[in-house]
């Protein structure tokens, strides 16, 4: 955990996931942008709860909530030409906190799939370029 | 207020004032003041009353929340929402761009006699690189001061001796005197041009550029009221100046070129090549703000990191979202399209999707989460609540007034 | 179409008095003749008016009117220029008045 | 990166729920009858896991969404909705989710007892 890493909220607390978490900013460990949450996976247990497991962050998993069928297409099309082949990233509910506006992750993201088209453009288009910084 | 918080508030009124008029504000100023000389000026003032509290809000929302607008309608009313007022602005955006490079040509064409097409891949290429290597306050003040250039309409309409009771008399609301259709198609586009989307997401992404913060709201209040009110008085020159020059003769105003005539009218040879910079400057930096934009609302949808002054390498995918839009805006002048109207065509558009961008504004605004203790008091909430519905009615009637009187 | 012939007669007395340069010139009354010679053509295809005929011839004078500006304005002779301009408001008077007068109808 | 799922472990793995694809599903009762549209879930920390607890329904669901329930009511008294219109707040067990795509309540819509009103003023 990096120091400034806000700690586990304790017991009881209480959260609004679509108002708090859904569709947040994602800042990772080096306060870097990573990307927004288009989903959240619950497992149904067998004593009948609903456990919050993971968040996920993919173009397909947004697109899907406004069409199912054009989030589909989406993932497809990754697969075959993107950078990220159309995975949808999962980060383990545990690893996340809810901190205002935005939701702190707390893993490096450029060590991960998030920032994946962010590398593969720096390293093959914009670093070509004279001036790129 | 320090020395240095008044220079940065007086470059801010400065910038506004250079940065206040585009392509569009010029073309639907002319078309006013040709067709109904100082009838529509109540038109400018409201619009630019309207747009003093959009550009204050949107500044105060990123100083207070550090978040830009795009941010808070994608965290507040979730992508299935988002995802409609997003897609609308990437194509009038794309069409605005495409404008705007036109206007940047044809003020090249006025002053070399090259016909506009063959200038729009050398002034891609000028807008691509400024962005490339400038950052957000260099583009912002050089350009934008450069723009004062356009207080040439200013003096144009003053040294015209205007009918100062006539121009009073535009000041005050009224109906058509004639043609109907036109007088309320050219009312809407003037709104159009001055209401853009783009105000909301560009003012409250240079906020957060600017590095803007609480201490920072009377500043963003001067600069949005003093600085807009001023950058008003030059669309009011343009319209007056059309109405001085071009209304006595009956021309209308159906190319960029014709606009000229304005300001040969009161300084001869002068005057044309002070409209031809001023229509190229004011076009240029409308263009550099345009594909900013869409390289801010891109990133803010999808929560990449984003910023014209962070190096390019950087923010790869922000650079490479800007790139793209100038590119492919650009075609639309390489193919010829004539710029005045698809600016026209841009500015009717733009009245149809403005309910579904300014209507969260008065959710956002007064959200505790982003504004703190500096929500929206009763008179802004009322202003913005106006504001949407004036968008309701300008969306309901842009396109049949477009066909009956565009 | 009446604003086209107002906009030549305009330019035609400017570029005489050197306010505008020949480019500008050119192309504005290249666009105008284009304007007028469209005009004349949709009006060939309505049904033959007395009023449609004679927009028509008007509208086609203009156009060649305006070829000619053009040429004498290429070839830098401002006299002739502006004696051809001379005869503009006289074309857009009756212009107008067709105008109206199918509007009245 | 999600790995992939050997043959033995699909069959007893526990289902797995997208929640952002409740939001705007409708709600019906045993009976069928519509109950309203979930607008907002909410979670609650139990023995360091986040159990989701009650869902939100009707306008109040979306306003506490759009965390703007002081400017929402009064919007919704100016556009002269009932205070009583005001949606539920469902508790968890009462939820059958066997179908994610069509939840539907245990008990019949009138167990529920009246709709929430618009509570708190200012949008918390």
């Amino acid at each position: 955990m990096a120091d400034d890493f806000p700690e586990p909220p304790e017991n009881g607390t209480r959260l609004r996931l679509v108002r708090d978490v859904l569709d947040s900013q994602m800042v990772d460990r080096k306060q870097c942008q990573s990307g927004k949450v288009d989903g959240i996976v619950a497992e149904l247990r067998d004593d009948g709860r609903l456990v919050i497991t993971a968040i996920e962050n993919g173009l397909p998993e947004a697109v899907r909530r406004v069409s199912p069928r054009v989030g589909d297409w989406i993932a497809a099309l990754g697969r075959r030409w993107g950078v990220r082949k159309g995975e949808v990233y999962r980060i383990p509910f545990a690893r996340v906190r809810n901190t205002g506006i935005d939701v702190r992750i707390d893993l490096d993201a450029a060590a991960t799939p998030l920032l994946a088209w962010e590398r593969w453009l720096r390293e093959h288009v914009v670093r070509r370029i004279p001036g790129a910084g | 207020m320090k020395a240095g918080k008044v220079l940065q508030v007086a470059l801010g009124v400065l910038t506004s004032i250079g940065g206040f008029l585009d392509v569009g504000a010029i073309a639907t100023a002319a078309d006013a003041g040709a067709s109904f000389r100082f009838e529509l000026l109540w038109v400018v003032l409201v619009g630019t009353i309207c747009v003093i509290f959009l550009v204050e809000m949107a500044g105060r929302l990123a100083a207070v929340s550090k978040h830009s607008y795009a941010d808070a309608v994608r965290e507040r009313f979730g992508f299935q929402f988002y995802v409609w007022p997003i897609l609308a602005e990437f194509v009038v955006d794309f069409l605005v761009l495409g404008a705007e490079i036109g206007g940047v040509c044809i003020a090249l064409q006025l002053l070399t006699g090259v016909a506009f097409q063959w200038w729009a891949i050398p002034v891609a290429l000028a807008i691509w690189l400024t962005a490339w290597l400038g950052t957000f306050d260099f583009i912002e003040n050089s350009v934008a001061l450069l723009g004062l250039v356009t207080l040439a309409f200013v003096a144009g309409a003053v040294v015209l001796h205007p009918p100062w009771g006539e121009v009073a008399k535009g000041f005050i609301p009224s109906g058509a005197p004639h043609e109907p259709a036109h007088y309320w198609f050219i009312a809407v586009s003037i709104m159009g041009a001055l209401i853009s989307p783009y105000l909301l997401y560009f003012y409250s992404s240079g906020a957060i550029e600017d590095g803007w913060g609480e201490k920072d709201l009377t500043m963003n209040r001067l600069v949005a009221g003093v600085g807009m009110g001023f950058g008003s008085l030059v669309q009011m020159g343009v319209l007056m100046t059309a109405a001085m020059v071009l209304a006595p003769h009956g021309i209308r105003v159906d190319q960029y070129g014709q606009i000229a005539l304005t300001l040969v009218g009161p300084f001869g040879e002068w005057g044309y090549y002070l409209f031809a910079v001023s229509l190229g400057i004011t076009c240029f930096g409308a263009c550099m703000e345009q594909a900013l934009e869409t390289g801010f609302i891109v990133s803010q949808a999808l929560g990449w990191n984003w910023g014209e002054s962070k190096r390019p390498v950087e923010a790869a995918r922000f650079t490479m979202a800007y790139t793209l839009s100038i590119a492919a805006s650009t075609l639309l002048m390489v193919v010829g399209i004539d710029p005045l109207k698809l600016t026209l065509f841009s500015m009717a558009l733009t009245a149809v999707m403005l309910p579904l961008v300014v209507t969260p504004l008065l959710v956002i605004m007064n959200d505790r989460h982003y504004l703190g203790e500096h929500t929206n008091g009763w008179l802004a909430n009322g202003v913005v609540g106006l504001i949407i519905g004036l968008t309701f009615v300008m969306a309901l009637v842009a396109i049949p007034l477009e066909y009956l009187g565009g | 179409m009446v604003s086209w012939a107002a906009t030549a007669e305009m330019v035609a007395q400017r570029w005489t008095a050197g306010d505008v340069p020949t480019a500008y010139a050119h192309n504005t009354l290249t666009k105008g003749a284009q304007e007028a010679r469209r005009a004349a053509a949709k009006l060939g295809q309505a049904p033959a008016a007395p009023v449609a005929r004679e927009a028509q011839a008007r509208y086609a004078e203009l156009a060649v009117r305006l070829a000619r500006i053009d040429a004498v304005i290429a070839d830098d002779d401002g006299r002739a220029a502006a004696g051809l301009a001379a005869g503009l408001p006289a074309i857009r008077l009756k212009l107008d008045r067709l105008q109206s007068g199918c509007q009245a109808r | 990166m999600r790995a992939p799922l050997k043959s033995a472990e699909t069959r007893d793995r526990p289902l797995e729920v997208h929640l952002e694809r409740l939001i705007g599903r409708r709600i019906h009762d045993p009976e069928g009858r519509k109950v309203g549209v979930i607008e907002e879930i909410e979670a609650e920390l139990q023995d360091g896991e986040w159990v989701v607890t009650k869902v939100l329904t009707g306008p109040i669901g979306m306003l506490t969404r759009l965390s703007s329930l002081g400017i929402g009511a009064w919007l919704l008294g100016l556009l002269g909705a009932r205070k009583s219109a005001g949606g539920h707040e469902i508790a968890w067990r009462d939820l059958d989710l066997g179908d994610p795509m069509r939840p539907r309540l245990r008990c019949p819509a009138d167990a529920l007892g009246p709709p929430a009103a618009a509570r708190s003023k200012r949008g918390d």
